[in-house]
């Protein structure tokens, strides 16, 4: 497995939120999670990554025990990291928001590769992020993350602040990642539509792994169909 | 020297110390041999340029009379704290003074908010207060008796710079003042005397301190287009100020307050800038061996002339004042006993004396003595001010030169 | 007023403004990207200031070689003051940092008066005579201090926006959480920013002492106008910083005709306080700052 | 000794009054008040200038608090518009406009030259020393009172608000209570206690000039809280207590090292202000008495 992640408790602001999470990564896999309005899935999700201050248990990526490793080492280690709604510079440009990204190697063809992946992003290069639309914004925030060419990208809820029309857009750019060697784990609270494009799914209510199976088996059980009912658009 | 006795007693107070919080507050003649003098010197504050100076100056007459043997059979001990020159820290290192310390005198306060804050505490404890303010209230605030001023009074200053403003036949005076008691005091000194000779002022303009630079204030005074512009000032910002006047080339004379116009100012600035600079100060005794003594020890304890700081030979002409008051009271004389001979010694009518062992000597033989100090001739009036003479100075090739002496 | 006195007293705004800017440059850095308010800058100019004294009292008479030697000074007080107190209080509150940063302030000062006294000095400069023009004039000085502040400024700009270390600090201060995410070394980027903090701090200090006098409570008594200076123009912004200090300076120089020299601080204060009931964070402030 | 303790007691107290208004302020409410100064200024001015217009010592008092507070209510509006930094500079700016009124309006403040011979408090009982017991005295029950005060407020629905809007001030709004209102007025409670504080100064030193409301004096306030413990009102106490011992006892740290002269002196008194203040911060960022936060 990439990714193995056993029994995370954590807390923030004081409120303890996630009460022993285990779950893995495959290579190349998209692993969705999904849940209820502070089920504690971003809180997980700065967990892996490494944003939450006070956290116990053992986080593995590729063998290595990340555990107690800073944000920045485990960005080296292959991670990375699209957080939700704030994914971009603002005051930077399009393009400082992809050149600030340290130790990238052979750093000006990858970032031409990029914008190549990402089209609608060229002719706004010397814009201030702050005027891209929430679907560019997303777009720009993925091609950062994919700058240091992670084997694993935390997508935390790429489709929060986006207009229904973009969504799938977005779940359409998710499902390519695998083919260029990236797998990814993604909160999402849209969970249909992120099962739908997922290899395996877990369901978090109240900080703990309620439901966890292959997504097509996810989609078709009905204890999801309850723990959801309502909250699905 | 001062200072290894004052750790030694500073050791038994404190094992004492209990004791004598209960005695009552007049009972301390008998329990020390020494005469207990608090200072409270700007050491820092906006008169940190000066505190060191003015505590060294103490600490060197202090020396000089313990080396003379004492005075009335006693010697001085000195008891530092610094004034910070601001009044509610001064309170309470009064008041440590006073009732720790046990202190008969307090010297060296410098601002005139220290020393109106200071002064009730000194008055209720019945001990005795020197100091180098100008604020006129100290006057008539002080009801015992007990509050020496040898510093000119700010209305003095003025009316010296109004006298030696119409000797040199100016028409058209300005004034600039620092926004404090003193240059504020100088200026409207100046303005009240100058009104009184039937003159007016062109232009008055009062400056904020801390500033990079004066040219707004600076431009307003010479708009008016005076022949001579009268300050109240200290040296930073008469430094900035000249500068920036000499820089903008137009041409106007100045009279600068001792304090401001000494040898520091020339050396920040150069000779060429303050070539005929006018600086009045109360007349020192720049001839007398005194101030000769007190140059020399205080050019080896700080490096610098002692014309670089008029409080400074103000400070050691309080110790050499008490001390030859104390000398004169005689042995074991109370506070209020020291304190009635003061103008005795230091007033005329008596031998002029221009040191401690000098006067010691004569008050021996039974004789009258006038002490003339090394900051002025020191004789104090009804209220304990001096009544210097005013020396004028003109800067030659950055030499102060004494060209007149003014009274008022 | 005449236009003349109008064009003496822009000028006179002007310079006091730039000499501002400097510091409200280093306050507004250092609130963008470690997020405090740093009440020690004052005394990194201080201590700055008097290490290029001290550099001309050893024998070089130099005024540039003093520069160079008040920069490294500023830079290394700068740094070690970060490397010892305010690494230590990263993801703190605010406050804390704020609180240390008056000790820190107390620190330097003190330590600073324990070696070379209170006494003023003065950098040893010739002195030469304003330029007239038909009763405008210009102080060949004051051109020096407005030129080498705008070249300051200049090079700050360019390190902000051409380098990648000055990029980082940009996104750091934009949003720290992401900039960590991306794998932005904080460390490194904190350490240059304290060095140029301290770089800038020591020619503020070196330019005032060279206008004006060198005494231990230079810095700190400048601290207040550079914090207006940094608030009006919006906290974080560098332009704002710069545009903020001349805009006070100008402002409270031109009030002197109207209110005098003593109140011409409570104008910049009005001024501030208009400006931010229009615009709660400043010309050119930005809600990047969200806490 | 007895007496030089009582005098540092008195300004330990008055401090302390500071201290408890602002940790009301910041403490409790978050409000970032850095013109402490102008609302002790003001008390004391107040107080004061009453007084020596012959107006007796205890109403004087209570208009110095309410002079006070009336002048914080527009700033306390402006804290409702105003984040935290913003805020901090306006009311340090503030802080310095008053001291230049103080400084500049002469006909009623007499400026720059002071206000000497205000009266003593209890001088008019005759009984001489005992006055500043008595001063003593008065000002514990004050500090009392005001603690009294604080731990009803804290405790009562009111004062769990008060907190809920330092934690999250949505929260409050959320169940329909308007928290413009209560920082507004918290603003003003704290300012009326700076009030009271600088009415106790001015009797006590006599002597008032611009000069003594430097932003120094809030700094040392807002070092009393940090130290003692933001948000706790025993924080508040001690901290004064520590702060005055670090003014106060530097000067017989003095006595027993003689070999420092008075100017280094200064310079170590307040090199050990800022160690100490440097040392708190990170390493006991709680305070002495502890905290929540």
């Amino acid at each position: 497995m990439l990714l193995e992640v056993n029994d995370v408790r954590g807390s923030y602001g004081g409120t303890d939120i996630l009460h022993g999470v285990t779950l893995n990564v495959g290579n190349r896999e998209i692993v969705t999670i999904a849940g209820t309005n502070g089920a504690g899935k971003s809180t997980l999700a700065k967990a892996v990554i490494g944003l939450l201050p006070q956290v116990s248990g053992r986080i593995e990526f590729a063998g290595r025990d990340l555990t107690g490793l800073p944000v920045e080492d485990r960005i080296a280690a292959g991670l990375a990291y699209v957080p939700q709604v704030a994914n971009v510079f603002l005051s930077l440009t399009v393009l400082e928001n992809l050149k600030v990204v340290p130790n990238v190697r052979d750093a000006t063809t990858r970032i031409a590769r990029q914008l190549d992946a990402f089209p609608a992003l060229k002719p706004r290069l010397r814009q201030r992020a702050a005027t891209l639309s929430g679907g560019e914004r997303q777009m720009l925030a993925f091609a950062r993350a994919l700058l240091t060419q992670p084997t694993l990208v935390v997508l935390d809820e790429p489709t929060a602040a986006l207009a229904p029309s973009l969504v799938q857009q977005v779940f359409d750019l998710v499902i390519q990642l695998p083919a260029q060697d990236v797998a990814v784990l993604m909160v999402e609270q849209r969970a249909r539509q992120a099962l739908a494009i997922s290899d395996r799914g877990y369901i978090l209510d109240q900080g703990r792994v309620v439901l966890a199976g292959p997504a097509t088996g996810l989609l078709a059980d009905d204890r999801m169909a309850k723990l959801y009912l309502g909250s699905e658009h | 020297m001062s200072q290894r006795i004052t750790r030694r007693d500073v050791l038994k107070a404190s094992a004492s110390l209990a004791a004598a919080s209960a005695l009552p507050r007049f009972a301390f003649a008998q329990s020390a041999g020494t005469f207990r003098i608090g200072t409270l010197c700007p050491i820092t504050g906006a008169g940190s340029p000066y505190g060191s100076g003015m505590q060294k100056a103490i600490e060197i007459g202090v020396a000089e009379v313990n080396g003379a043997g004492g005075a009335g059979g006693r010697k001085l001990e000195l008891f530092n704290e610094d004034g910070q020159t601001k009044p509610d820290a001064a309170v309470l290192a009064a008041k440590k003074l006073i009732e720790v310390n046990k202190v008969q005198a307090i010297f060296g306060t410098w601002s005139s908010g220290v020393t109106l804050a200071v002064m009730p505490l000194t008055d209720a404890a019945g001990i005795i207060e020197m100091n180098c303010s100008g604020a006129p209230a100290i006057s008539t605030l002080d009801t015992k008796d007990l509050v020496w001023r040898f510093q000119a009074t700010n209305d003095r200053f003025g009316a010296a710079f109004a006298v030696i403003a119409e000797k040199r036949g100016w028409k058209r005076p300005a004034t600039m003042a620092f926004n404090n008691a003193s240059g504020i005091g100088n200026a409207e000194g100046f303005k009240k005397a100058w009104e009184k000779k039937g003159g007016r002022v062109v232009a008055s303009v009062v400056y904020e301190p801390n500033r990079p630079s004066y040219r707004t204030e600076l431009q307003q005074i010479l708009a008016a287009k005076p022949d001579v512009i009268v300050t109240g000032s200290y040296v930073p910002d008469s430094t900035i100020i000249l500068r920036e006047w000499y820089q903008s080339g137009q041409d106007v004379k100045w009279i600068l307050p001792g304090w401001a116009a000494n040898p520091d100012l020339v050396k920040a600035l150069g000779n060429e800038v303050v070539e005929g600079l006018i600086s009045v100060d109360s007349v020192s005794n720049e001839n007398a061996a005194s101030y000769k003594a007190l140059d020399a020890a205080y050019q080896k304890a700080t490096g610098k002339p002692v014309s670089t700081n008029v409080y400074a030979s103000m400070c050691y002409d309080m110790v050499m004042c008490i001390a030859l008051a104390m000398e004169a009271a005689g042995p074991n004389a109370t506070v209020a006993q020291v304190n009635a001979k003061i103008r005795e010694v230091a007033n005329p009518d008596g031998t002029q004396v221009y040191s401690f062992s000098e006067g010691k000597k004569l008050l021996s033989e039974k004789k009258k003595i006038n002490y003339e100090g090394a900051s002025s001739k020191l004789d104090f009036d009804q209220y304990g001010d001096v009544t210097p003479d005013f020396g004028v100075f003109v800067i030659e090739k950055g030499q102060l030169v004494r060209h007149d002496v003014v009274a008022i | 007023m005449t236009l003349v006195d109008l064009c003496n007293l822009l000028i006179n705004g002007t310079i006091e403004g730039l000499l501002i800017a400097l510091p409200a440059l280093a306050l507004t850095l250092v609130m963008g990207v470690a997020r405090f308010p740093n009440a020690a800058t004052g005394d990194y100019m201080t201590v700055a200031a008097y290490a290029g004294i001290g550099v001309q009292a050893w024998g070089a008479a130099s005024i540039f070689l003093a520069g160079l030697g008040a920069i490294a000074a500023g830079a290394a007080i700068s740094i070690i003051f970060y490397l010892w107190v305010f690494r230590a209080l990263r993801g703190r509150a605010p406050v804390a940092s704020l609180v240390a940063s008056i000790g820190v302030a107390f620190f330097a000062r003190s330590m600073l008066t324990l070696f070379v006294g209170h006494d003023q000095q003065t950098f040893n400069l010739p002195l030469v005579r304003a330029w007239n023009f038909g009763g405008v004039r210009l102080l060949p000085t004051d051109l020096y201090v407005a030129a080498l502040a705008l070249i300051a400024m200049a090079l700050l700009f360019a390190l902000l926006h051409l380098t990648p270390i000055g990029r980082q600090m940009r996104a750091i201060a934009d949003n720290p959480d992401l900039a960590r995410a991306c794998g932005i070394r904080s460390g490194r980027v904190l350490l240059s920013l304290w060095a140029v903090v301290g770089a800038l701090c020591a020619l503020g200090g070196m330019m005032f002492g060279v206008k004006a006098v060198v005494s231990p409570e230079l810095g700190w008594e400048l601290l207040i106008p550079a914090f207006a200076a940094m608030i009006l123009g919006g906290i974080g912004s560098p332009i704002g910083a710069v545009v903020g200090a001349v805009l006070l300076g100008i402002a409270s120089e031109l009030s002197v005709p109207f209110v005098g020299p003593s109140y011409k601080i409570a104008v910049a204060f009005l001024l501030l306080l208009l400006v931010l009931l229009l615009r709660p964070r400043g010309l050119f402030g930005k809600a990047i700052l969200s806490r | 000794m007895i007496a030089y303790l009582i005098a540092v007691g008195i300004i330990a107290l008055i401090y302390m009054l500071l201290t408890i208004g602002l940790n009301l302020q910041y403490g409790y409410t978050g409000l970032i008040n850095f013109g402490v100064v102008a609302f002790f200024a003001i008390g004391a001015y107040t107080s004061a200038l009453l007084t020596l217009g012959g107006w007796p010592l205890v109403p004087a008092f209570v208009v110095a608090i309410i002079v006070a507070a009336i002048v914080a209510y527009p700033i306390g509006l402006l804290s409702l518009r105003l984040s935290d930094d913003y805020l901090a500079v306006v009311t340090l700016g503030f802080s310095e406009v008053v001291r230049l009124a103080i400084q500049q309006e002469r006909w009623l403040t007499h400026g720059v030259q002071g206000l000497p011979g205000i009266p003593r408090m209890f001088l008019s009982l005759g009984i001489g020393d005992y006055a500043e017991l008595a001063t003593l005295a008065v000002l514990v029950l004050c500090n009392l009172a005001a603690i009294g005060l604080m731990l009803h407020l804290v405790r009562s629905p009111y004062g769990r608000l008060i907190q809920a809007i330092r934690d999250d001030e949505v929260a409050v709004e959320a169940i329909g209570k308007d928290p413009r209102r209560l920082k507004v007025q918290v603003f003003m409670l704290g300012s009326g206690l700076a009030g009271l504080a600088g009415a106790f100064y001015a009797h006590f030193i006599t002597y008032l000039s611009p000069d003594q409301f430097l932003p120094l004096v809030t700094f040392y306030v807002w070092i009393a809280m940090i130290i003692g413990g933001t948000g706790r009102t025993t924080g508040a106490v001690a901290g004064s207590l520590i702060l005055m011992v670090f003014l106060e006892g530097s000067r017989f740290a003095r006595d027993w090292i003689p070999s420092v002269s008075e100017v280094q002196m200064a310079s170590v008194r307040l090199a050990l202000v800022g160690l100490a203040l440097i040392l708190f911060t990170i390493y006991r960022p709680q305070g002495m008495m502890g905290s929540r936060r």
